[in-house]
């Protein structure tokens, strides 16, 4: 056990040091923010389609920290100590996905709230949007990861990992964006609430399968 | 486990008629040999004759084209091999104590940081992060490793690479103990590593 | 890896005249089916003839969703038993698929130009659809990406495993949330309610689909295998 | 001067090598297709917000690309051998630049076209689009190489290079919108003529000092 | 400039009263010394006392704290110099015959790359990506660039590291042959190089 606590708690570190939470934080609002300056003045235009695009925001932040997750550790051989634990290697990638989702996942979640007024979303539905993206976060970081080691070993396999990646934050983002519109809240909460639990149960194995054809 | 506990179980090595690939090219073939709990086998060749690759074999991060590689006498696989390789493993953001105990966690350590940073001659450094280590201090660190986790067989690939004459010393030392205790040490290098190998296995040219 | 090519050697017999019996049932059943589709069957009663774009469409949707499946069961043999056949067989399979995906997605919305009035529309199925065209996308990248065969085989593998999650979002799509594309009259649980006079040619087309699937997949299959034979042969000889 | 050509020839090999061309594509395409996936069916919607955000997904896929192209120089120390160049550092960081561009920025632009038809822009619209993306594109990739230079030492720079360039990034994806939107377009490609300039001019001077202090 | 024009220049490196920080710290001070034309400076010293620091500072690569360095009879500051640190500043991606010409490009190269792979022994690895080239293929990938083009002043951190014996003979060569052209070498070792140095610089103790 001591393994998954020793991985977990070095990943959280090494995810806060250089850019710390504020970075993908940053780059999830930043994103955000972006939406009205294109969509213009138009409230009622923003209202409709912004809280939707909240999803975006926090799929393409995801995104942008799983690039380097594994790469990192193939190149400075750190993958190699992993392979050596005495703890699965499957169990190692789920402390790492954890690690991932409480300094990643967990800080977007909240931020969701001020982001998704500033989208005009109907304050009733905040709870539910944060709620949404916590799950939803989950879902995209179990799909991640095995994104990511898929491609560790691919030179700027960050953008690679788009091509493979988004289509399974198809589903999360689809429901999640009903939640941020109000429609079929409970239902849509239930099924994010699904894909996270698969993708955290799969995910890591998928992966920790990927990264020991990766390991050469 | 504690590391003063010698390895009672004798470990050995047999590798039988091993074949390794890189990238649709056979490095070598046939390679087969035996190493005796204690023994200190050093892996001589030219650049890119296939030290690396074999090392990796060993260890398991290579699948080998043909042969096998059998552990004898090893209780727990899961906790039978260190490896050092050209890479250190080290992230430049954490420093020095937070690898340390990462390792220990990782690994299944028992040792504490202080002792191990003092003998790799570390101490001091301990709040360093590895990004403005020295080459040759960022080396020490990886080979602390062997001295944070016992196990009984070592995989070290150039490990005095970098390293000063006092880290030479340092290192043939922990070596030498570690055979004593019965471990088992394969290296892979270029000049001898001091103390004299119980075995020297060459492996064919390079390209 | 290698004694399993023994077993390829059966193979390559066993396809050497497979492959060509697959292409000629499949000609055969074009010549009857095309034809019967899109000729002597009865026009509908709202879409008139541009249902006859159904026998190209729904069996390309189909077979599309059918050959993933196929890549699944393969590329899990490929893991677990370490079967360089089914890794040949996955690969082999994959631009197959995303061909019939391509076509059934283009076929789709030239259908529904007329009969919704619209090219595309993000509806659950075609949303569904697009994303499983995406995977296939995905999986032919990756395996270009990757130079070493055997690695890209096991990590490709992976990769089309974890995309299984997606075809019962396809089929179902059109229940969950139904929106413009019609629910399956086909396959269906209590008996097909399409027409009998479209049935007869829509499975003809849908077996013409599936001998065109495999001659093309056992041609893949054997020039992969010749390519990896020379492979194992520049490997049995050292540097 | 070969000393620029070659850093070209070099980059732009490096940006094709591994995902290729098609990785960003991919990256872009991908954020585009999740707009109408969030935003749901009501296709009047698409058509009113759907445009401007063809601004935002390449703007985010130009960011994805921008992470580890000082980084990498800086860790595997090929920075050290551009400072030793007989030419100047700005003209090669230019050099990069102009690689980044005809690698990343003008498929994307072409790419612009079928995405902003997705997005259900007004086919009419469509080339001023792709002029303007390919304007866009050259000051995104400007201000970007300031960010990537200033973030190159810290680790996951990723994110934080988010923080610091998006903000540069404001004004051509203002004007770009507008042109997308089909509002004042002849002034607003005069506008992002411009801002391509400016920082295709400033950019690489502004990178070049950044990265003379990284090298330590 | 061809690379067998000898440097007419006499180049000459002096150092007055230098003093490097890293980090706050104060690495080494009031090191001064002059090199002259054609000889070759052994820097020795422990892990972490400096030495890179030095080379760095010395390139220009690390503002000094305090002091100096001066190059004289240099006509192309530009030119001057050839850096080999640590890293080997190769892509992964990119082949070896890619390398040699980026290099021979971005630093003024006259020499053809086949040449210089041959005298380095990569012969035959021309289009093998650097991802998969050995520690040792490697490091020979970065010596090729002091053969690319020529420049007066050679500043190299422990060149052998990695290299197999064929491998430290070819580098012992191509030094003799630079510094008989009147170029001038600083190299950090913690072992000699072969040729016998002209001069032995060492930087006191870590701290
Ligand atoms: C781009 C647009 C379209 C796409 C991506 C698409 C996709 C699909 C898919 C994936 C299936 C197979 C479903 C399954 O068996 O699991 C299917 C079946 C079918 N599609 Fe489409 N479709 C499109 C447009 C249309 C249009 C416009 C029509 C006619 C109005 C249509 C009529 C049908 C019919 C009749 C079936 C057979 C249903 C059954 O019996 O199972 N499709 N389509
Ligand atoms: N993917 C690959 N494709 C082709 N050749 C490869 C690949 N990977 C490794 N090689 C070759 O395999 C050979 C063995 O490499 P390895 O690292 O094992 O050598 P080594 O003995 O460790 O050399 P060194 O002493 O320099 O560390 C090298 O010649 C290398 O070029
Ligand atoms: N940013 C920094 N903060 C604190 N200390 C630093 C920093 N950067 C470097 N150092 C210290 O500077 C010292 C000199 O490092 P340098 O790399 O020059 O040593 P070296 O002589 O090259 O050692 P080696 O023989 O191992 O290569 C080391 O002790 C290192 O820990
Ligand atoms: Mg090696
Ligand atoms: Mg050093």
């Amino acid at each position: 056990m001591s393994a998954l606590a020793a991985t977990f708690r070095r990943d959280f570190a090494l995810m806060l040091a250089g850019g710390g939470v504020l970075a993908p934080l940053g780059y999830f609002v930043g994103a955000a923010m972006l939406v009205p300056l294109a969509m213009g003045p138009e409230r009622t235009l923003l209202a409709a389609a912004g809280p939707p695009l909240v999803w975006i925001a926090a799929a393409l932040a995801v995104l942008a920290t799983l690039e380097r997750l594994f790469q990192a550790d193939l190149e400075d051989g750190s993958l190699d100590q992993m392979l050596l634990s005495s703890a699965p290697l499957e169990l190692i990638v789920l402390a790492k996905g954890a690690a991932l989702w409480c300094a990643v996942g967990l800080p977007i979640a909240v931020a969701g709230a001020p982001v998704a007024i500033a989208l005009q979303a109907p304050p009733a539905l905040i709870p539910a949007i944060v709620a949404s993206l916590g799950l939803g976060m989950a879902a995209f970081i179990g799909a991640g990861l095995v994104g990511a080691a898929v491609t560790a070993g691919v030179k700027r396999g960050g953008v690679l990992i788009a091509l493979i990646v988004l289509p399974f934050f198809a589903p999360p983002i689809i429901f999640g964006a009903a939640v941020a519109q109000g429609d079929y809240v409970g239902s849509a909460l239930l099924v994010l609430g699904g894909c996270a639990l698969a993708a955290a149960a799969l995910g890591p194995i998928a992966a920790a399968a990927a990264l020991r054809l990766q390991a050469e | 486990m504690g590391a003063n506990r010698p390895f009672r179980e004798e470990p050995k090595l047999r590798v039988e008629s091993l074949a390794v690939a890189r990238g649709g090219r056979v490095i070598f073939e046939g390679l087969g040999f035996v190493a005796e709990a204690g023994a200190l086998v050093e892996l001589r060749g030219a650049n890119g004759s296939g030290k690396t690759s074999l090392l990796r074999a060993l260890a398991g991060f290579l699948k080998p084209l043909t042969g096998r590689v059998v552990f004898e006498n090893i209780h727990e696989p899961a906790l039978a091999l260190h490896y050092v390789g050209h890479q250190n493993g080290l992230k430049p953001t954490a420093s020095v104590r937070a690898h340390l105990a990462y390792w220990a966690g990782l690994l299944g350590g028992a040792v504490t940081g202080e002792d191990v940073s003092m003998t790799v001659g570390l101490a001091g450094l301990a709040d360093l992060p590895a990004r403005v280590l020295s080459q040759g201090q960022a080396r020490r660190l990886a080979i602390a490793r062997l001295l944070l986790a016992p196990r009984p067989i070592w995989l070290l690939d150039e490990p005095a690479s970098a390293l000063d004459a006092k880290g030479r010393t340092v290192l043939a030392n922990v070596i030498e103990a570690h055979c004593a205790q019965g471990g088992l040490v394969l290296a892979a290098v270029h000049e001898p590593l001091g103390p004299s190998p119980t075995q020297v296995l060459s492996i064919g040219g390079a390209s | 890896m290698f004694s399993t090519f023994a077993n390829p050697a059966r193979f390559m017999a066993f396809s050497a005249w497979a492959a060509p019996l697959c292409a000629v049932a499949a000609l055969a059943l074009f010549a009857i089916g095309l034809p019967w589709g899109l000729f002597s069957s009865p026009a509908d009663y709202q879409q008139g003839e541009t249902v006859r774009i159904m026998y190209v469409h729904v069996p390309a949707a189909w077979w599309s969703l059918a050959i993933y499946a196929f890549m699944g069961g393969a590329s899990f043999v490929g893991l677990v038993w370490r079967h360089a056949l089914a890794d040949v067989a996955a690969r082999a399979a994959a631009p197959i698929g995303a061909a019939f995906a391509g076509l059934c997605l283009i076929t789709g919305s030239l259908w529904g130009a007329p009969t919704w009035g619209t090219w595309w529309e993000w509806d659950g199925r075609l949303t569904s659809m697009l994303v499983l065209f995406v995977i296939y996308l995905g999986y032919l990248a990756l395996w270009g990406a990757i130079e070493d065969e055997e690695k890209a085989a096991r990590l490709a593998a992976v990769l089309c495993l974890a995309g299984l999650v997606n075809l019962p979002i396809v089929h179902y799509s059109v229940e969950w949330w139904s929106t413009l594309h019609q629910a399956s009259s086909v396959l269906r649980s209590g008996g097909s309610s399409i027409h009998p006079e479209m049935l007869g040619p829509l499975m003809t087309m849908a077996g013409a689909y599936a001998f065109l699937f495999g001659a093309l997949l056992l041609t893949n299959m054997r020039a992969a295998i010749y390519r990896r034979r020379v492979e194992a042969v520049r490997l049995r000889s050292p540097i």
